[in-house]
């Protein structure tokens, strides 16, 4: 469909384009908000507060999100937990396997900046030096409700995504993982 | 141990020990109070109201409705009449009306994974305590899988660097038409059916078979290890259930004498003593063990638990769509739905005799409508037993096949001989 | 990829990277399998894909503050992380908690035993294809974690134990909702029965698989009820009984051969116990001998020195015998701190029973082991 | 028969065998000579069913851990410097605590070894299979080199650390994540 996607904002130079291409947008973000399939991906102690959030009492199901075993499939990355020296590379190759558009939920403070671990030889002090985040979520850990709310933040910044901007991808998803030195 | 040396300046932690955010009643209960009377719950006795008020009242409007079958014929003749009359060749308006007829028959598919995926998730949200989807769309969350579908079809289309490309790119393919070409000659009501062809039975089966080489396809072409061992899985698998799903079946056309299925489902219609009805299922013994082998082979035929293994998900990730993303990986996901939707509507239509009610009084209802809820029920047992089950092991689900489900299909049909013999 | 794993396959052989992203991994270990078909030939399980340097960090904070870090190791129990590490500490420094304090330290830990042994069976019946079980037990996971939560304010990491004792009494009513939580959570264990236990595809898929024998399971230090389940009878709170263990009446559930099953099965009836256990400290708790609010020992500063020495006490913990050896110079902040974490010592094995099973057999036998990597890795 | 008594009847045929001066609380601690560790295990095993092996660690004895081995300064406390120097000597203390399940005993070993970049002590592998991957990590901590070790490699931390994290003058070199 990237065609489609990137011939779509031609229709603006038709008359009446800009009102259909408004549709079109909203159209496209009531998708994307609706269907965010995370990642089953954890890597410490907040991915025990992201199974609790899929589990009965939060159900993250209610708002659409279901989450896949394959990067191949998944909309949104959840870095839930501390991302150490060693999971850096998997991490950014598992990022670089979704497609796009895809998005980043650094979930708790260690994902942030590195949290309690902030001193420790073999931790990266947060997730967005590896890969760009879109929503940053504190906590140690962070309850399922605070999750439920970074997923509605991150609908809300869905909702500001243009066709007209680069095939619908946030900016800093279009130029990919940033370049480690 | 020695005195003190810093006293950090900290105030104390104030608890709300009276009412803690356990104790509010509104926001969160314990499953304690649901367990005591769930019937007190409002939302129980709402959602219990809301769920008879649908039944009655699909049931009202099949019954307003009526059979669709003898309406369509009519105006099926009028429109032949009307084009006739304007010379237009008749080989044309019979294939135009095959097209149109076609159309008609690609919906059911289409229109049914986007229900039966709401449904499921529905289903298995309500098993296990939870919600399921609720806010997209305007009833709890009715416009889910329409949402997924889009967005779906939006994603980026990725092709591994070390896939096969032109095998990688026709694998849902090969396996979405044959999921739907096999609805050709499966009855939908009494004479709703596309293709009455006579050998319909073996149809089906043939052309369901040829699905199994799109997943081979996929698990071999993906470049993935887990997608190559998916397809071998789903290989030795599908293959192997094969036998017993056909086994089961030779009963039915035994005892029917024919091998097209609007026929063998008009064949069970009546009632013994007035009161049984003569669908197969209730053939003593014969009956029985054929739908049993039949719905477990048919679900192990649909790859999903407890047979899921090709795409089991625990070991093998997705398994063979590990690499799919966007629209392919929903094709897959089509043609999932599409087999359980084709199999329950051959069981309903071999065993529980296809259009017909099941008590005499019952039959003001059309034909269709009766389909369709025995189908909706078989599917609901196929939903069921995805959320109940865990896993076979690969060996183990060679041995079920080989060492117990094929030979008792087999004495099934010896049974059904001996059942024909005493019957005449 | 080591060299070692990439030049010794066959050419009928294949390699898979199992992990460290992979829905049953349970976090972020990697086994790098050598298979032939659907056989498993050869497994090297790879660790430290979060290690995080906890022992070099406990040196840089003082002892009240590495209290917070033992949270982060078995983050589904830590409230025993908690408890191995104040014991070690108060045997270092000589305090000794109040008896108040030691009982609601048995009752919080038997919680989150069953809090955490919930979990595990959550997840193992999704390794075995199961979903429903995971829903069912954070369903009874949750009624506990709203007991921490009312205790402590957290929910998963409670740094409710401090040295000397622990940091607040229970709140009043707790010790009511507690009581109906065990009733409610009892008949819910023959639930899980119904649905897991007796399922035959459950069965077939662990009765005779991962088979640890009696002495091998010594031999590589198993402990917890992956040691029990093959029959060796070896419990930290019977056979070397801390805080209150030895005034309590309960049974060591014991496995026969040491298969996944019994592994299982060893797991699910330690729930029952611990809920026995809890409700004897609830008694007990609701009484009057013991002084409501003394739950602090006496004069122990927020930072405190103790004098050099080293110590090393163990607790039971989810996973098996959880071991802090502290070492003191006489400063503010631990010289030296090592944590036996029972999961790392677990997990070895697997190198050497994986051989010889089915790839669907190692998630049976990962699942059973029940690690978790924030402890294996450290 | 109590550790006193194993104690005894192993001093007879290992004299550099002997109680520790700075004992573990609670448990009787012994001092062994490097080169009869693995004979000593061995006895204790296959005598006296000493068949678990708990612990197997070190310590850096050399002073207090650098700051430099963090990449960020940490908080440290005023006073949290360590007071005693008396302490402080160029060895390593390898820890090892053993136990009977069947007698309920527990004897903590120990083994100094000299501070050197190549310092070694006999690995237990073989006798007790716990200590494989606890030396590794001993190993990945320390660069303690435990000889007889089939599969020596670090464990835990990448294959780009450079230096051993426990060693108190280990300096944290910034890598491309930090």
């Amino acid at each position: 469909m990237g065609i489609v996607l990137d011939n779509l904002s031609k229709i603006e130079t038709l008359p009446g384009g800009e009102i259909a291409l408004a549709t079109s947008d909203s159209l496209i973000n009531w998708a994307r908000t609706s269907s965010l399939w995370p990642l089953t991906f954890g890597l410490a102690c907040c991915a025990i507060e992201m199974m609790a959030a899929y589990a009965a009492r939060f159900d993250f199901e209610r708002m659409g999100v279901f989450p896949r075993p394959t990067p191949r499939q998944a909309d949104v990355m959840f870095v839930a937990g501390t991302v150490a020296k060693k999971m850096a590379e998997p991490i950014i190759r598992i990022y670089k396997q979704m497609p796009e558009p895809k998005f980043v939920i650094a979930m708790g403070g260690c994902a942030n900046c590195g949290g309690p671990f902030y001193d420790s030889y073999s931790v990266v002090k947060g997730v967005d030096k590896i890969i760009p985040v879109d929503v940053y979520l504190p906590g140690c850990p962070p309850r399922p409700e605070a999750l439920m709310y970074a997923v509605i933040k991150l609908q809300e910044k869905i909702r500001k995504m243009k066709v007209k901007n680069g095939s619908g991808a946030t900016p800093l998803q279009a130029t990919g993982s940033r370049k480690l030195s | 141990m020695t005195e003190e040396t810093i006293q950090p300046k900290l105030s104390e932690p104030v608890f709300n020990h009276s009412n803690g955010r356990l104790l509010m009643p509104e926001t969160r209960y314990w499953p304690t109070q649901m367990w005591k009377s769930p019937w007190s719950l409002p939302t129980y006795r709402r959602g219990a109201a809301v769920l008879a008020g649908l039944i009655t009242g699909i049931a009202g409007a099949a019954w307003f409705l009526g059979e669709a079958g003898p309406r369509v014929a009519p105006l099926y003749s009028a429109a032949e009449q009307f084009a006739l009359s304007k010379g237009v060749p008749a080989f044309i308006i019979s294939v135009l009306w095959t097209f149109i007829k076609g159309a008609i028959l690609l919906a059911a598919p289409l229109v049914n994974a986007l229900f039966a995926v709401w449904w499921e998730r529905k289903i298995s949200a309500h098993i296990q305590s939870r919600m399921g989807p609720m806010y997209v769309g305007w009833w709890h969350g009715a416009l889910q899988t329409v949402a997924d579908g889009l967005k779906l079809l939006l994603k980026e289309d990725i092709i591994p660097e070390t896939a096969d490309k032109f095998v990688h790119m026709m694998a849902p393919v090969v396996v979405v038409i044959p999921a739907i070409l096999a609805f050709a000659p499966v009855p939908f009501g009494n004479e709703l059916v596309y293709a009455d062809i006579d050998i319909g039975t073996l149809y089906v089966f043939a052309v369901g078979g040829v699905s199994v080489v799109g997943i081979i396809m996929a698990g071999w072409s993906s470049g993935n290890k887990f997608s190559l061992l998916g397809g071998l899985r789903s290989a030795a698998q599908l293959v192997s259930y094969e036998l017993p799903r056909t086994f089961a079946v030779v009963p039915v056309i035994m005892l029917a004498g024919t091998l097209n299925i609007s026929a063998i489902a008009g064949l069970q219609a009546g009632y013994w003593g007035g009161i049984i009805p003569r669908w197969l299922i209730f053939y003593p013994v014969v009956g029985q063990i054929a739908f049993i082998v039949f719905l477990i082979a048919s679900v192990a035929e649909t790859n999903r638990i407890p047979f899921d293994i090709p795409e089991a998900e625990s070991e093998l990730v997705a398994g063979f769509n590990t690499e799919y993303s966007g629209m392919k990986f929903a094709l897959f996901f089509l043609s999932e739905f599409a087999y359980v939707l084709l199999s329950c509507l051959l069981m309903a239509s071999f065993f529980f005799g296809g259009g017909a009610a099941p008590l005499p009084f019952l039959d003001f209802l059309p034909s269709w409508a009766w389909f369709l809820g025995k189908v909706l029920i078989l599917m609901f047992c196929f939903l069921w037993f995805r959320w109940t089950f865990p896993r076979f092991r690969v060996d183990r689900l060679m041995d079920f096949n080989w060492k117990f489900l094929l030979p008792v299909s087999l004495l099934n049909i010896a049974a059904a001989g001996l059942l024909i013999w005493f019957l005449s | 990829m080591t060299k070692e794993t990439s030049t010794a396959i066959k050419a009928d052989q294949m390699f898979i990277n199992f992990g460290p992203q992979h829905p049953s991994t349970h976090g972020v270990l990697r086994i790098a399998l050598t298979v032939e078909g659907e056989v498993v030939i050869k497994a090297r399980p790879d660790v430290g894909y979060l290690h995080r340097g906890m022992e070099k960090l406990f040196e840089a904070r003082n002892y009240s503050q590495a209290l917070v870090l033992t949270d982060r190791l078995d983050y589904t129990s830590a409230m025993h992380n908690n408890l191995a590490y104040c014991l070690a500490v108060e045997k270092l420094a000589g305090i000794e908690a109040p008896l108040r304090a030691q009982y609601i330290r048995v009752l919080v830990s038997e919680l989150n035993r069953i809090a955490s042994h919930l979990v595990f069976f959550g997840t193992f019946g999704v390794d075995m294809g199961a979903f429903t079980p995971f829903l069912y037990a954070f369903r009874e996971r949750e009624m506990a974690l709203d007991l921490f939560e009312m205790l402590c304010g957290g929910r998963l990491l409670y740094s409710y134990m401090r040295v000397g004792g622990v940091s607040a009494d229970l709140p009043p009513g707790w010790i009511e909702k507690c009581r109906e939580f065990i009733t409610f959570f009892k008949p819910r264990l023959k639930d899980y029965d119904t649905l897991l236990t007796s399922n035959p595809i459950f069965r077939s898929r662990t009765e005779g698989v991962g088979v640890i024998g009696a002495e091998r399971a010594v031999s590589w230090g198993l402990s917890g009820p992956s040691l029990r389940g093959s029959g060796v009878n070896f419990d930290v709170r019977k056979n070397d009984p801390y805080c209150v263990y030895d005034k309590m009446n309960f049974t060591v559930p014991l496995g026969k051969t040491g298969c996944c099953f019994d592994r299982y099965y060893c797991r699910m009836l330690e729930m029952g116990q611990s809920a026995e256990m809890v409700l004897q400290c609830l008694d007990a708790l609701s009484g009057a001998e013991l002084n409501p609010g003394e739950v602090m020992a006496k004069g122990v500063p927020k930072m405190f020195k103790p004098a050099a020495g080293q110590a090393y006490a163990h607790v039971e913990a989810s996973r098996g015998d959880l071991g802090f050896f502290a070492v003191s110079d006489g400063g503010l902040n631990p010289y030296r701190m090592h944590v036996r974490g029972p999961s790392f010592i677990n997990v070895a094995i697997l190198q050497e029973i994986l051989a010889g099973c089915k790839i669907a057999d190692v998630v049976a036998v990962l699942g059973s082991l029940d690690i978790v990597l924030g402890e294996v890795d450290r | 028969m109590t550790t006193e008594e194993i104690l005894a009847n192993l001093q007879t045929s290992f004299p550099g065998l002997a109680k520790a001066e700075l004992p573990i609380k609670n448990y009787p601690t012994w001092t062994v000579p490097a080169q009869s560790l693995r004979v000593v295990c061995e006895r204790l095993r296959s005598k006296f069913s000493f068949d678990y092996l708990d612990v197997v660690t070190a310590t850096d004895w050399s002073g207090p851990a650098s700051p430099k081995g963090y990449p960020r300064s940490p908080a440290v406390t005023p006073g949290a410097t360590p007071a005693a120097g008396a302490l402080a000597r160029d060895v390593f203390e390898v820890v090892y605590i053993v136990s009977s399940l069947s007698a309920g005993l527990r004897i903590c070993l120990r083994c100094e070894i000299p501070r050197t970049e190549g310092a070694s002590v006999p690995s237990l592998y073989g006798i007790f299979m716990a200590a494989d991957w606890q030396e590794r990590e001993v190993y990945d901590m320390f660069g303690i080199k435990f000889e007889g070790h089939p599969n020596l490699i670090r464990i835990l931390t990448p294959e780009t650390q450079q230096g051993y994290p426990l060693r108190k003058d280990y300096e944290h070199i910034p890598d491309k994540f930090d």
